[in-house]
């Protein structure tokens, strides 16, 4: 049963009052160390690790901005486990990601507190660095986002983000919730017993639960879901052959940045960059005269199928893949749409939950009998 | 449901009682009946002898034109030749390549062309499967009480595709005539051959076949068929056979449309009674006919 | 570019090149990159084939070699054979296409075959250049080689293979070895006796020192690969040792009979059996299936099947101890148990269940309890108090007594007995047995106090100062169940439980003048006989529904109406009428049956305005009792529950005071003794456990208890079992019954009981009457036997499990199953047996009983091909037919007399064998007629000869035949199991459902899965000769093994990249055969290349490729691709 | 014109479907010489980058044979293929790369007869649908 506390802020306050919460914390050893998104000394936020409670000052927990999905950060701390307890403050993107590294024994979730955040979306990088050269803060943009208005002059929060269905993370130990948690106010709830052990060390005193959360929070999921549902009718509508998916894909230059920034692509080592796809100069040759032409660099649709086969069942839909794509190819609808019909044929959805096997790491002798459609 | 109709020459001749009381059987059974417009002979047995294709392009023809009624998929069939000359084309057009596109070929003067997707049904199919005991029972009248009937259902609709029973042992009209409160006359005659056309050719040979099965029914009030020529060679000839063996081997002898409409309260008008060639009084009189 | 390819394509004769022209493809393939020659050659498998590919890659310093021909699965070994020779690496520079199977031989038309050869071609050719060199692992080969199936195959190949000083282990899965072979009489076309040339080899397997004999068992899994397979084999309990001697006493007094399956069912056998006097080893086996319905269903255990078979032998005695095992009373439940054991009888499906209570009570009745033994056990100083001594407590105290506990019984009553002395009337149950039983019991050794009742003349404290360590509480105090009208309480009213009490207890005759009993249960009718017995004139039972619904057991009911009891059916009682506070009348109202209710019974509706009196002078309620303890135990510290009945937990029986214990009526209320019983026993088990300190057993059993419903194998419930009437008690003349207290049912006389007891069909095999038990002088018989499980070690496996012969039953028009005369050709072998039902004689069978045989026929007709050539059936031919058909005219003529009339019905003679066609000419010349057409039909005629129809096609006439006897030969058919045996072994079966061999001219013994050989007709229909020869062939590929001592295992293993791999470990979860281990240092998974089998369900789905197969990498299946669609 | 004479690749598992095919070719049985077969020892062994790869390559269908589930000859690796076939046939179908085009098939060695069967009806189906889509493109362009 999730308990609640609160943690009142006046304006302006609330990364002084969240930098005394994880203080807290880390004084009273609950954990050893913090990652989250922190003020950088030159510029912008970024996820920081911190051990020692005098350097969680800077701490900008609600800022706007993603530069990278930390379940990458958090595999790099823990797949090698430290034996270190460490607190995460995650956005539920990078909560669902790290659930299906967890799976695929790429991080591990023993010594760590998860807490997530509500989220109410990011600016692409080059946009949070002008809001906040503007002198915008977090607080500015939780109160405008929560009054529905996101956009900051004439950029808005990442296209992913808008359609994004899950704005509440799942599967924390501790949440902060800022949706409808009431003016002045940030709630905090514990969601597992260790969650609930971390909370109460603290001195925040308790808070009923927010009468007006649920529906808040359903209101916003189902705005995002109706905006997710017209993209895809309409993405689909576009794209719907290989000739359109070359169309999208035209100014591709086999840079592989999309599934670097991607987090569950977990592979140390893209097949397409192993041997198997170091051709021999006669392949070339012989494809060019079969085809005729052959574009180089080569295997560019054959690259992006592939991993749609390799990570649609995991895909979170956090659009790292569009942000981190140099020549701007708007990746993220088309992994996302090829995600759903994947997903679905499996009655899966990444990162649900623990316990819920991927697709494709088991197996049953009466299943999918339709695609064969043979009985004996 | 709907059905065409596909009443063969037989039914339109000699066998006219049996078109009438199938109308009348599918009418009482709420069910109607699309007769095929312009439908031609299914070439009987005598077409095979001529020509293999002819043979095939006749019924051929005839599915080809029950095709353009789109809606209705299931052609009823009462005659067991004309069934079997059907279901041949119908199953041989699935397994042999090449064939729809001979047929097809043959058709292109007329216009029309075979695609394979109607299904041809037997009377006693259709009575059975669709309809089944229950919605007999639910429409008769006055149940038959101590009428004995020996069920026979010929080859023709049980071989060589055993589509709705068991060919060796047939049992599929036994839950129909009990449904009208008949008793089953105790018989293993019901698949046997009747010895259908060489009644023309070769009479002893039939006789002989015909008597094996009169024989069997001795002690039954009746038989009751489901195909023209098995009830013409069961009717006509009995008399004779009963004179060359000394034994009286009449019996009554009907078409299963005509019995159930009889329990039903249809009338022997109704169901063409007075065209059957072997009905005793007593027969009706366990009937309850007067 | 250094590769250096040569290009070799095959005119196979004409079977390439008469569909594809392969001169033009090895001009194409010239021109293709890296192809440095391409040649066509008329048998590249051929000798000088292979010296051209060795030639040419000397000559043109070839590097890489691609053929293309047949199926790789035929040649692909030899010519990377011509390459090694040569000194390549045959992996990494051999590929071969398939021309043959894949193009020449499916494709009509000649360009679209050359066409098709020219793209498999560059296919081959761009993935070859891909290869890497790879050697096979080699491991070493267990000599030992498993065998599965005794038939004469399977002994064959032990036999050849004990023979050469290598270990056989053959594994049989019925209790002897021999098969088929052995159940024939006579051999084609020799005619040797099949058992003068089959036992020796059964006995020389037998006694083989390298031959490790297993019968009665089955494989059941198969791991590991060629020369190092593990084998678990499943040793089916045989409830006979091996010291077993054979001598067959114990089979003399089975008392069970079942059809014996070694000679097609047509000749009895014991439930404890050898399947044939030569049978080997000889060592008897105890044929034990799921327990009996009748045993489940029995409350307290009771070996029913048991106790009614020793009936059936006239042992009563045995019946009595059987019982006594565990009913402590079975004189009294013979008498008035509610027999749920006939309920469940499967002798209803023939007619009606046996009448195992009169059959219980019969025994009784004939056996003394003296002589029932009490087991040898030592004295346990250990006290136990039972309170009550009704049934419950009865059980409790008899048999921790048996165990040696010494055991005090307290019983309140002036007797004991509780119920069944109070409540139950005399005419029923004999004062003198319950007495007589009980004496028994306490005569063990148990002491009994009486006139003391608990809570008030002793309470538990006193127990437990006496020194009992455990208290058994079995006090069932019954409260009847009100009408709730008006006037109950009038004098004249007196519920049924106190007036059956004080006609039991205290010899009260008084009785009303007109009794009204209402109710309809058992209590009701007990009521309303014993009034008549006491002198009422007239007695009625006023029941609210009808007769059908009454819960009061038939037979009371009847014997109520035979005495005169009036029946006032669908009345309800209203009210009771009184004159001077003294009943006068009974005021009832008319029902009519309703809507049924819950439980499915009609419910009663008064009809309004119905209402009469019914005159009487006494009223006796009975429509229920109830328990209340709650007034005695609570004050001593007991919980009770709401109903009134002691709180206990259901498992251990213990009340909530530690060491205290109940069962029976006081804890599930008004139950029958066979249930107050069965809670005994459970208490038995509670308590000793409690004393031995071993209560957590109960936790343990229930966390081992399987949910899974176990299918039933009772023994079949025989095909045309005749039916037999039900045997019935007789009863005491009922004109005497109505001043008698005499008992009414006065039991079976013993003929009817041994008759009635021989209904029995036996649904259990064995009975466990345990009397093979006493007889076996080596102790061998051991009735707790279970499966045991062995791993056993092999290099090599030979599969010769046999054929199953075809049921031609469902062929209905031969009339198998429905007239006596038609035989089956495996019935027929066994009837010309000398082993076999008539001794070897040729006798038809009687009309109206299948198991007597008559004498012999004076015509036979012997029907080729049923269930063979047919295609409702199997399309094959099974080879063996027409031979053994000639056989059977020969012995028929021989037996019966020369005057036999044999007709053989035949569609073609195959007669392909050494001394075959010599045969039929031999058998013709003895006036056999052959009838060339099948026959169509079998009929029978009313005086029981069959008439067999047929066309003869050689004259063109359908002939009638008529004879006495018709013998069916039925196909060969595939195991029914062959499925699951394929599924074991690895191997596959072909369109017929038999083994597939590797290939049906060159392999014909080798199959798909390397070390697995095939022998007999598990592999397709075949004769002794040929199944000999098979045998010997597969020994001689085992043996091939053993010698050698070491086998190569293709290298196409797995392999993942230690530099790529992530470690996500999902490789591990999909690979089948656990050979991804996890290397905790490297953060990597490692294959195991001796467990890997190559099946690639790592690399097909390993994402960054780190897992790959070797021979099947992406780089090579690429190529292949691109060389297929690009050109 | 020419009639259109789909191409498709058939990954073929060695126990069951190669072996059919080599039954096929062994009996005699005429089929399209459209289907080109590419040995695998298992259908749980075709990585779905094949089937993209031949699609890529121009393939007008793909087929895998598989053994039917319980008999593989490597216990299940049947059944993993079918969830990547199941997995692959939703990311092929969103680019027009039809249902029809990609089967996966239960054939055992000793059913020859349902190879022929198979690979005529893919064929006759593939001859319905059409072209390609990368075969499209070529021809228009």
């Amino acid at each position: 049963m999730a308990d609640f506390k609160k943690l009142p802020f006046s304006k302006g306050e609330l990364n002084t009052k969240l930098a005394d919460f994880f203080k807290d914390m880390l004084e009273k050893k609950t954990v050893d160390a913090l990652l989250a998104p922190m003020v950088q000394p030159k510029k912008g936020v970024m996820q920081t690790l911190v051990t020692h409670p005098s350097h969680v000052e800077a701490i900008d927990i609600f800022a706007p901005v993603v530069p990278v999905n930390a379940a990458k950060l958090a595999s790099s701390l823990t797949s090698n486990p430290s034996g270190r307890k460490v607190a995460m403050v995650l956005r539920s993107c990078e909560i669902r990601a790290l659930i299906e590294l967890v799976k695929l024994k790429q991080a591990h979730l023993e010594d760590v507190l998860l807490i997530g955040m509500d989220c109410l979306g990011r600016y692409e990088n080059q946009d949070f660095f002008k809001f906040q050269e503007q002198g915008n803060t977090s607080e500015d943009f939780i109160e405008n986002a929560l009054a529905g208005n996101t956009a900051f002059n004439d950029t808005d929060i990442s296209a992913a983000c808008k359609i994004c269905e899950f704005p509440v993370a799942d599967n924390v130990d501790l949440r902060l919730c800022i949706i409808a948690a009431g003016s002045g106010e940030l709630l905090i709830e514990s969601l597992t017993e260790k969650g609930e052990k971390a909370l109460d060390s603290s001195d925040l005193s308790n808070a009923g639960a927010p009468k007006e959360r649920q529906n808040a929070v359903q209101q916003l999921t189902e705005a995002r879901i109706n905006a997710r549902d017209l993209l895809f009718k309409e993405h689909r509508e576009t794209v719907n052959s290989i000739d359109a998916l070359e169309n999208e894909f035209a100014k591709c230059i086999n840079c592989y940045n999309c599934r670097v920034a991607c987090p569950v692509c977990y592979c140390k080592e893209c097949v397409f960059v192993t041997d198997t796809f170091r051709h021999n100069g006669d392949q070339y040759m012989s494809w060019a005269d079969s085809r005729g032409t052959l574009k180089m660099p080569a295997d560019t649709i054959f690259f992006h199928l592939t991993r749609m086969a390799h990570i649609g069942l995991f895909c979170v839909g956090c659009g790292q893949c569009s942000s981190a794509c140099p020549n701007d190819i708007n990746l993220m609808p088309i992994f996302r749409t090829i995600a759903q019909k994947t997903q679905d044929r499996f009655d899966y959805q990444a990162g649900r939950s623990v316990d819920e096997p991927q697709p494709l790491a088991v197996f049953h002798d009466d299943e999918f009998i339709e695609v064969t459609g043979q009985v004996k | 449901m709907k059905y065409q109709y596909y009443p063969g020459c037989s039914l339109e001749g000699t066998a006219i009682e049996y078109n009438i009381a199938t109308q009348a059987f599918m009418k009482a059974m709420g069910h109607k009946l699309y007769e095929i417009e312009d439908w031609t002979c299914c070439g009987a047995s005598a077409a095979e002898s001529i020509s293999s294709l002819l043979s095939l392009a006749l019924p051929a023809r005839v599915l080809a034109l029950a095709e353009k009624q789109e809606k209705i998929k299931d052609i009823l069939v009462p005659c067991s030749a004309c069934y079997l000359n059907l279901k041949k084309v119908e199953v041989k057009i699935q397994s042999e390549p090449g064939l729809l596109e001979k047929l097809n070929f043959l058709f292109e003067d007329e216009e029309i062309s075979l695609k394979g997707s109607v299904k041809v049904r037997h009377l006693l199919d259709v009575i059975s499967t669709d309809m089944g005991p229950a919605q007999i029972a639910a429409r008769v009248k006055e149940k038959f009480e101590n009428l004995s009937i020996a069920p026979y259902y010929g080859c023709q609709c049980l071989r060589p595709y055993a589509v709705f029973d068991n060919p060796e042992a047939p049992v599929s009209m036994e839950p129909l005539l009990k449904a009208v409160g008949a008793d089953i006359h105790p018989w293993d005659m019901g698949g046997k051959c009747c010895g259908a056309s060489h009644m023309n050719t070769k009479m002893d040979v039939a006789l002989e076949l015909v008597g094996g099965i009169l024989k069997g029914a001795k002690g039954a009030d009746a038989i009751v068929t489901v195909c023209p020529m098995c009830q013409m060679n069961l009717e006509a000839y009995q008399k004779k056979i009963s004179r060359l063996q000394g034994e009286d081997l009449n019996n009554s002898i009907l078409y299963l449309p005509q019995l159930l409409c009889l329990a039903f309260g249809l009338s022997e008008k109704d169901v063409g009674l007075d065209k059957n060639l072997s009905i005793t009084a007593e027969f009706r009189k366990k009937a309850g006919l007067t | 570019m250094h590769e250096r390819i040569g290009f070799y394509i095959c005119h196979c004769g004409i079977n390439i090149s008469y569909r594809i022209r392969v001169e033009e493809v090895a001009e194409y393939a010239a021109t293709l990159p890296g192809v440095a020659v391409s040649r066509d050659y008329l048998f590249m498998c051929s000798d000088p084939g292979q010296e051209l590919i060795e030639n040419d890659i000397k000559a043109y310093n070839l590097n890489r070699v691609v053929v293309a021909s047949c199926s790789p699965r035929m040649h692909e070994k030899t010519f990377r054979g011509a390459c090694q020779r040569a000194g390549l690496n045959p992996y990494n520079a051999f590929h071969m296409v398939c021309v043959r199977e894949h193009a020449s031989w499916v494709t009509e038309n000649e360009d679209e075959a050359t066409a098709k050869a020219k793209v498999l071609a560059s296919a081959g050719i761009k993935r070859v250049v891909f290869q890497d060199p790879l050697i096979p692992s080699r491991f070493k080969v267990n000599s030992t080689t498993l065998v599965v199936g005794g038939g004469i195959s399977g002994m064959q190949a032990a036999l050849d293979i004990g023979a050469s000083g290598f270990k056989a282990c053959l594994v049989e899965k019925s209790p002897t070895i021999g098969g088929h072979m052995l159940q024939y009489d006579k051999t084609f076309p020799t005619l040797d006796c099949a058992a003068c040339i089959g036992t020796p080899k059964m006995v020389e397997v037998g006694q083989s020192p390298n031959i490790d004999l297993l019968t009665y068992s089955e494989v059941e899994n198969v791991s590991g690969f060629i020369g190092n397979f593990k084998v678990t084999v499943n040793h089916k309990a045989r409830y006979v040792k091996s010291n077993c001697t054979g001598c067959g006493e114990c089979a003399k007094v089975c008392p069970v009979e079942l059809p014996n399956e070694w000679d097609e069912n047509i000749k009895m056998r014991k439930a404890i059996y050898i399947p044939f006097p030569q049978a080997v080893p000889v060592r008897y086996v105890i044929d034990k299936r799921s327990t009996p319905p009748c045993k489940l269903a029995c409350p307290a255990g009771t070996n029913v099947q048991g106790y009614v078979q020793m009936v059936k032998v006239g042992n009563y005695q045995q019946a009595l101890n059987l019982m006594m095992e565990r009913l402590p009373l079975p004189g009294v439940l013979g008498r008035v148990c509610p027999h749920p054991c006939e309920y469940e009888c499967r002798r209803a499906q023939i007619d009606a269940p046996v009448a195992i209570r009169d059959l219980k009570r019969f025994a009784a009745d004939h056996a003394n309890l003296e002589d029932v033994p009490l087991p040898q056990v030592p004295e346990i100083d250990q006290k136990i108090a039972v309170v009550g001594s009704g049934p419950a407590g009865l059980t409790v105290a008899y048999y921790l007594r048996r165990k040696g506990y010494q055991v005090s019984m307290f019983e309140s009553m002036e007797k004991p007995g509780g119920m069944l002395r109070s409540g139950i009337p005399d005419y029923r149950l004999p004062p003198a047995i319950l007495d007589q039983e009980i004496d028994h019991i306490l005569s063990t050794g148990i002491t009994l106090e009486t006139n003391v009742k608990f809570g008030m003349d002793f309470s538990l404290k006193d127990l437990r100062e006496n020194g009992f360590q455990a208290i058994f509480l079995g006090i069932g105090a019954h409260v009847p169940i009100k009408l709730n009208i008006e006037n109950e309480d009038a004098e004249g009213v007196i519920d049924a439980v106190p007036f059956l009490y004080r006609k039991n207890m205290q010899n009260d005759r008084t009785t009303g003048r007109q009794v009204v009993v209402v109710g309809g249960g058992n209590v009701a009718m007990d009521a309303a006989r014993v009034a008549l017995r006491s002198g009422a004139e007239k007695v009625s039972v006023v029941y609210r529904r009808t007769r059908k619904e009454m819960p009061a057991e038939e037979e009371e009911i009847q014997g109520a109406m035979d005495e005169g009891i009036e029946f006032v059916n669908l009345t309800g009682p209203k009210k009771i009428v009184v004159e001077n506070h003294r009943v006068c009348g009974l005021e009832c109202i008319k029902n009519e049956l309703g809507p049924a209710d819950n439980s499915g019974r009609r419910r009663p509706v008064p009809v309004v305005g119905s209402e009469y009196i019914l005159e009487c002078d006494m009223i006796i309620p009975a429509i229920g009792q109830k328990v209340d303890l709650k007034p005695i135990l609570e004050k001593a510290g007991f919980e009770t529950t709401a109903w009134g009945t002691l709180s206990v937990n259901h498992t251990t029986m213990q009340t909530t005071v530690p060491g205290v214990f109940a069962a029976g009526d006081a804890l599930i209320g008004p139950a029958t003794v066979v249930e107050a019983i069965a809670g005994g026993h459970r208490a038995v088990t509670a308590i000793e456990r409690y004393l031995n300190h071993e209560m957590d057993l109960f936790e343990q059993e229930n966390q081992g208890r399987k949910t899974a419903v176990e299918e039933k194998n009772y023994v079949p419930i025989p095909a045309n079992a005749p039916r037999v009437n039900r045997e019935k008690p007789v009863f005491f003349e009922t004109a005497a019954r109505r001043n008698s207290f005499e008992e009414v049912d006065l039991g079976l006389d013993e003929v009817a009981a041994q008759k009635e007891a021989a209904r029995c069909i036996n649904c259990g095999g064995c009975c466990e009457c345990r009397l093979c038990v006493e007889q076996c002088r080596a102790m061998a018989i051991d009735h707790d036997d279970t499966d045991q499980q062995e791993v056993i070690e092999a290099g090599s496996i030979i599969v010769a499990t046999g054929f199953d012969a075809l049921d031609p039953t469902p062929i209905s028009q031969f009339g198998y199953g429905r007239y006596a005369n038609v035989f089956t050709n495996l019935e027929f072998e066994r009837l010309s047996n000398a082993t076999g039902p008539t001794s070897g004689r040729l006798l038809k069978r009687d009309q109206n009983n299948p198991m007597v045989f008559t004498e012999p026929p004076a015509s036979v007709a012997i029907l080729h091909c049923i269930g063979s050539r047919d295609i409702n059936y199997h399309e094959y031919c099974s080879r063996t037919c027409c031979m053994y058909a000639l056989k059977y005219a020969h012995l028929l003529k021989d037996k019966c007399g020369h005057e036999t009339e044999i007709y053989n019905f035949y569609i073609d003679m195959r007669c392909f064998g050494k001394g075959y066609e010599e045969f039929y000419n031999r058998v013709q010349s003895e006036g056999v007629h052959m009838i060339r057409g099948k026959a169509s039909q079998v009929t029978q005629e009313d005086s029981g000869l069959l008439v067999v129809k047929a066309e003869d096609t050689l004259r063109g006439k359908i002939v009638h035949v008529p004879v006495e006897m018709v013998i069916l030969c039925t196909a060969m058919e595939p195991r029914a199991d062959v499925n699951k045996i394929a599924r074991t072994f690895s191997i596959t079966t072909d369109k017929d459902g038999f083994f597939q061999e590797e290939h049906p001219k060159l392999a014909p013994v080798s199959t798909p899965s390397s070390g697995v050989f095939l022998a007999g007709a598990c592999q397709g229909p075949k004769d002794i000769p040929d199944s000999v020869a098979q045998a010997k062939g597969a020994a001689a590929e085992c043996l091939a093994l053993s010698a050698k001592g070491e086998v190569e295992v293709p290298p196409m293993t797995s392999f993942i990249d230690p530099d790529i791999c992530v470690g996500c470990k999902v490789c591990i979860g999909l690979c089948p055969y656990s050979a991804i281990e996890f290397d905790e240092f490297r953060n990597v998974s490692v294959v195991n290349n001796a467990v890997c089998k190559g099946c690639g369900s790592c690399a097909g789905h390993c994402p960054s490729g780190a897992a790959k197969i070797r021979h099947f990498t992406d780089k090579q299946i690429f190529a292949e691709i691109d060389g297929l669609l690009l050109n | 014109m020419s009639r259109f004479e789909p191409k498709i690749v058939g990954f073929f598992c060695n126990w069951c479907t190669y072996t059919a095919a080599d039954l096929a070719g062994t009996s005699r049985l005429s089929y399209p010489a459209n289907i080109k077969i590419i040995r695998m020892m298992c259908s749980g062994m075709v990585d779905p980058k094949y089937v993209i790869k031949a699609f890529l390559n121009g393939a007008d269908g793909v087929l895998i044979g598989g053994c039917w589930p319980g008999d593989c000859h490597y216990i299940n690796g049947n059944l993993k293929a079918r969830r990547r076939v199941a997995m692959l046939t939703e990311i092929l179908k969103a680019y027009g790369i039809e249902e029809e085009r990609f089967w996966l098939r239960w054939i055992a060695a000793s059913e020859g007869n349902m190879l022929q069967e198979v690979v005529e009806e893919m064929t006759e189906k593939l001859k319905e649908l059409g072209l390609g889509q990368l075969n499209r493109e070529k021809m228009a362009g």
